[in-house]
């Protein structure tokens, strides 16, 4: 079957003081069977880089609540305690990027850009320590590059191939994700046959994605 | 120092009907989570604007209630929320028909290329400079910006809409003494006592709620504030400018351009 | 219909010494109709962003032999002898993009961006004039934001509303033209019900298109 | 100059076999227009790759021939096109089932990103510090650098696959006299007569044609080269590196990653 494999399989490769991006959007699009499996594995030191830390006991939650994280990259993280608990307890070190700034971070990573020039920070607190540049009679932020050794998505259907297409708002930052990463993992909520999305409505094309899991609906 | 006693449902409906007034129809809007999104709830009849989820809706709209769409949150000790559409809250929602659905990389495309015509938001604070803090009290409330930064430098409009005053303390300063989330990038502040205006470095009092005096309202206030002459009623506001509907030739009206 | 018009009255709006983007590469995904029309208008003195200025008679070719340009921004335009003609008679003026570069200042401009940092171009004459700037030890060019006042788009099935999808390499350069000009005005194959095109698979959103033109196919 | 007297052919099915053998079975390849497009037909059996064309194809195929989804280019003297689905030289193609049609924005990010395994493409000239012309003769022809300053950059692998000579001239050079495409960006070259590797600012011969003599080779080039000892045969070159195929486990095999 192509690119899928077993889940454990897939888990196994993720080492501890791994950097992971995760996709979704306050647990809606996180890859929740692969986040079971990461947090089964008993993997930590991780770098999590999400737009947020999800609702508590719901997706990426689950690796703030197991304590397996070192560092968190998001531009939320106010609907899970857990989060602020680790943090002033010196036990999680948070980074919070805009959240615009931080999908243009991902996506320079994946496209191959040095770096991209924003408006949003510029005179705040998230312009410390960047250099600034003036376009046009107007001042922007140099973000630079935000890269993974694994990422972890979810797709509705998944081909063989690895194509991708997705459902509803579970897309978030998944297509994105799945451009920076040395390995990227997604997970189908139904596995389908080449040729079954058609070559139009494909989001993510599968040269993208190194291994495929069946997730729970599969 | 609050100058007049409201319900606190009266002060939010009061804002969101305001703020309602404000949008044209066919505006493409996004509504900050808590009392922004009332608005809807207060469009003028006749008026209907595109909202977008910045986690990925282009005309988004309430949630569908129970049914195919949903799924329980496995897992979890919540109340069932929807699997695959969501808004920007994480509460279950819906897209209307002739909308979509993208990716969190085109939405801040959409958001910071100026093709949104207003985002509506809370603010902790604003200034006379048009500045907002509305994103962390240092020490106390770390939530993170969410898409805030982004929203407020991207928006063609900004409208702030937050009770005048937090604990009888004003909001609308000199100056923010919070981290900003943005510099000079309030156009529009409305409250349950009036409409200010940011021009120029300068607060316009433009309306006032007929249940308040000026006087009352200044001392709400802890910014320069230049009263309007005349000064207009926010519970009945000149109508707003007129729309630009989205079929009219260009040729006839002048199509907007992008900021 | 919404947004959609007649097509005399849509190129109509297009003013002589407008800066006007049509998508396309090679012709296929050109909004011909658009094209042909604009051509019959007479509209002249024109700027003309497009991938490259097609086979000769096909597509924006016309635009060229009709001698409607003042000067084009392309990536290629090897496969239209009108262009060197016109270029070598002083009579048009041709600026060179790297096609990816193209894409990506397009972007910018319609993503409230200042400015995207790209590899391609270091130590060439592309990067004449232009500011480099050191990203983790690697140089980069900084690519400035590209606008037009009109952007001319190709979409297969397009709904009242503006959503257009797009079919076979038709898509290439017009979804990010969509979202950097002042105006769009949108060429359907087809003109579709709203809803027929189901909200994942749209592929540029309705609120990008101002104006939406029955093509040829429709 | 040119040391062996070969058929134009027979030039170009040389050069195209040796580059199909450097290819892997899933390797994801553009192919630039011209020579490098004959490559898939000399692949290996067993060897299958995933073609790119950057106008918005990811498993590109040849043309599908007339049929429905044909249409005449209407209004011009040309042959009928595929109106829907063309390649990178416009010309009539079509997407392999399990394939995608991609946007421009989102090849080149695919291109530059270094998600392509490599690319193959033709020169006017490179010289031994791996930099490469390939877009331009000033007064003379000036078709535009198209994506190949992008694909350059981004591919992991670039092959030049090109004829060893240009009327006579070496076209490998120490230094190229023309604009260049992009600097040391050059990994392989692969001409009728030979197989050069640029390493370290160094051409290294590792292959010969054994129809010809290495001085036969060195006097056709323009640029200092070291000759490989072994010296190989490009007519029956070493099996390529063993595949990484897409199925299998990153533990097992060790992932591929990125440059």
């Amino acid at each position: 079957m192509g690119k899928v494999i077993e889940l454990d399989k897939a888990v196994s490769t993720i080492a501890s003081g791994a950097t992971v991006m995760v996709g979704g959007f306050m647990g809606c699009g996180n890859p929740h069977t692969l986040v079971d499996a990461l947090v089964a594995t008993g993997t930590t030191g991780l770098t999590l880089i999400c737009n947020d830390a999800s609702f508590p006991g719901y997706g990426v939650a689950k690796l703030v609540e197991a304590r397996r994280l070192r560092r968190l990259i998001a531009s939320h993280i106010g609907l899970n305690p857990a989060v602020a608990e680790q943090m002033n307890a010196g036990d999680l070190e948070v980074e919070l990027i805009p959240q615009g700034t931080l999908a243009e971070r991902i996506r320079c990573a994946g496209a191959g850009l040095g770096g991209v020039l924003t408006p949003a920070g510029v005179g705040t607190p998230v312009a410390e320590g960047k250099r600034t540049v003036e376009v046009g009679g107007r001042w922007y932020l140099l973000e630079e590059p935000l890269r993974a050794d694994v990422a972890l998505i979810n797709g509705h259907r998944i081909d063989p191939n690895g194509n991708v297409w997705y459902r509803g708002t579970t897309r978030n930052f998944n297509p994105v994700m799945a451009t920076a990463a040395d390995l990227v993992i997604a997970e189908a909520d139904l596995v389908v046959a080449i040729g079954d999305i058609p070559p139009e409505d494909v989001v993510t094309p599968g040269v993208l994605v190194d291994l495929v899991v069946r997730g729970r609906a599969s | 120092m609050m100058p007049v006693t409201m319900d606190r449902n009266l002060v939010r409906e009061t804002i969101a009907r305001r703020v309602a007034a404000q949008l044209r129809d066919g505006d493409f809007v996004n509504l900050g989570i808590g009392l922004p999104t009332l608005v809807p709830g207060y469009l003028p009849a006749g008026v209907d604007v595109i909202l977008e989820s910045e986690n990925g809706i282009v005309g988004a709209g309430p949630d569908p209630g129970a049914g195919d769409a949903r799924e329980a949150r496995a897992g979890t000790g919540q109340a069932a929320g929807a699997r695959y559409v969501v808004n920007a809250g994480g509460q279950p929602a819906a897209c209307r028909a002739g909308g979509a659905f993208i990716d969190s990389v085109t939405s801040f495309g959409l958001i910071r290329g100026g093709h949104m015509d207003a985002t509506v938001l809370g603010a902790l604070q604003v200034d006379q400079e048009g500045n907002l803090a509305n994103w962390i009290i240092p020490g106390r409330m770390v939530p993170g910006m969410g898409g805030a930064m982004d929203l407020v430098v991207g928006a063609r409009k900004v409208i702030v809409a937050m009770e005048h005053t937090q604990r009888g303390r004003p909001k609308i300063l000199k100056r923010c003494t919070l981290p900003l989330t943005a510099t000079g990038c309030v156009d529009l502040i409305v409250t349950e006592l009036g409409v200010l205006a940011v021009t120029g470095g300068t607060l316009v009092l433009k309306e006032i709620n007929p249940a308040c005096t000026v006087d009352e309202v200044l001392a709400a206030t802890g910014a320069e504030v230049v009263v309007a002459d005349p000064l207009g009623n926010m519970l009945a506001p000149a109508p707003a400018p007129a729309p630009a509907p989205a079929s009219a030739p260009a040729m006839e009206t002048g199509y907007r351009s992008a900021r």
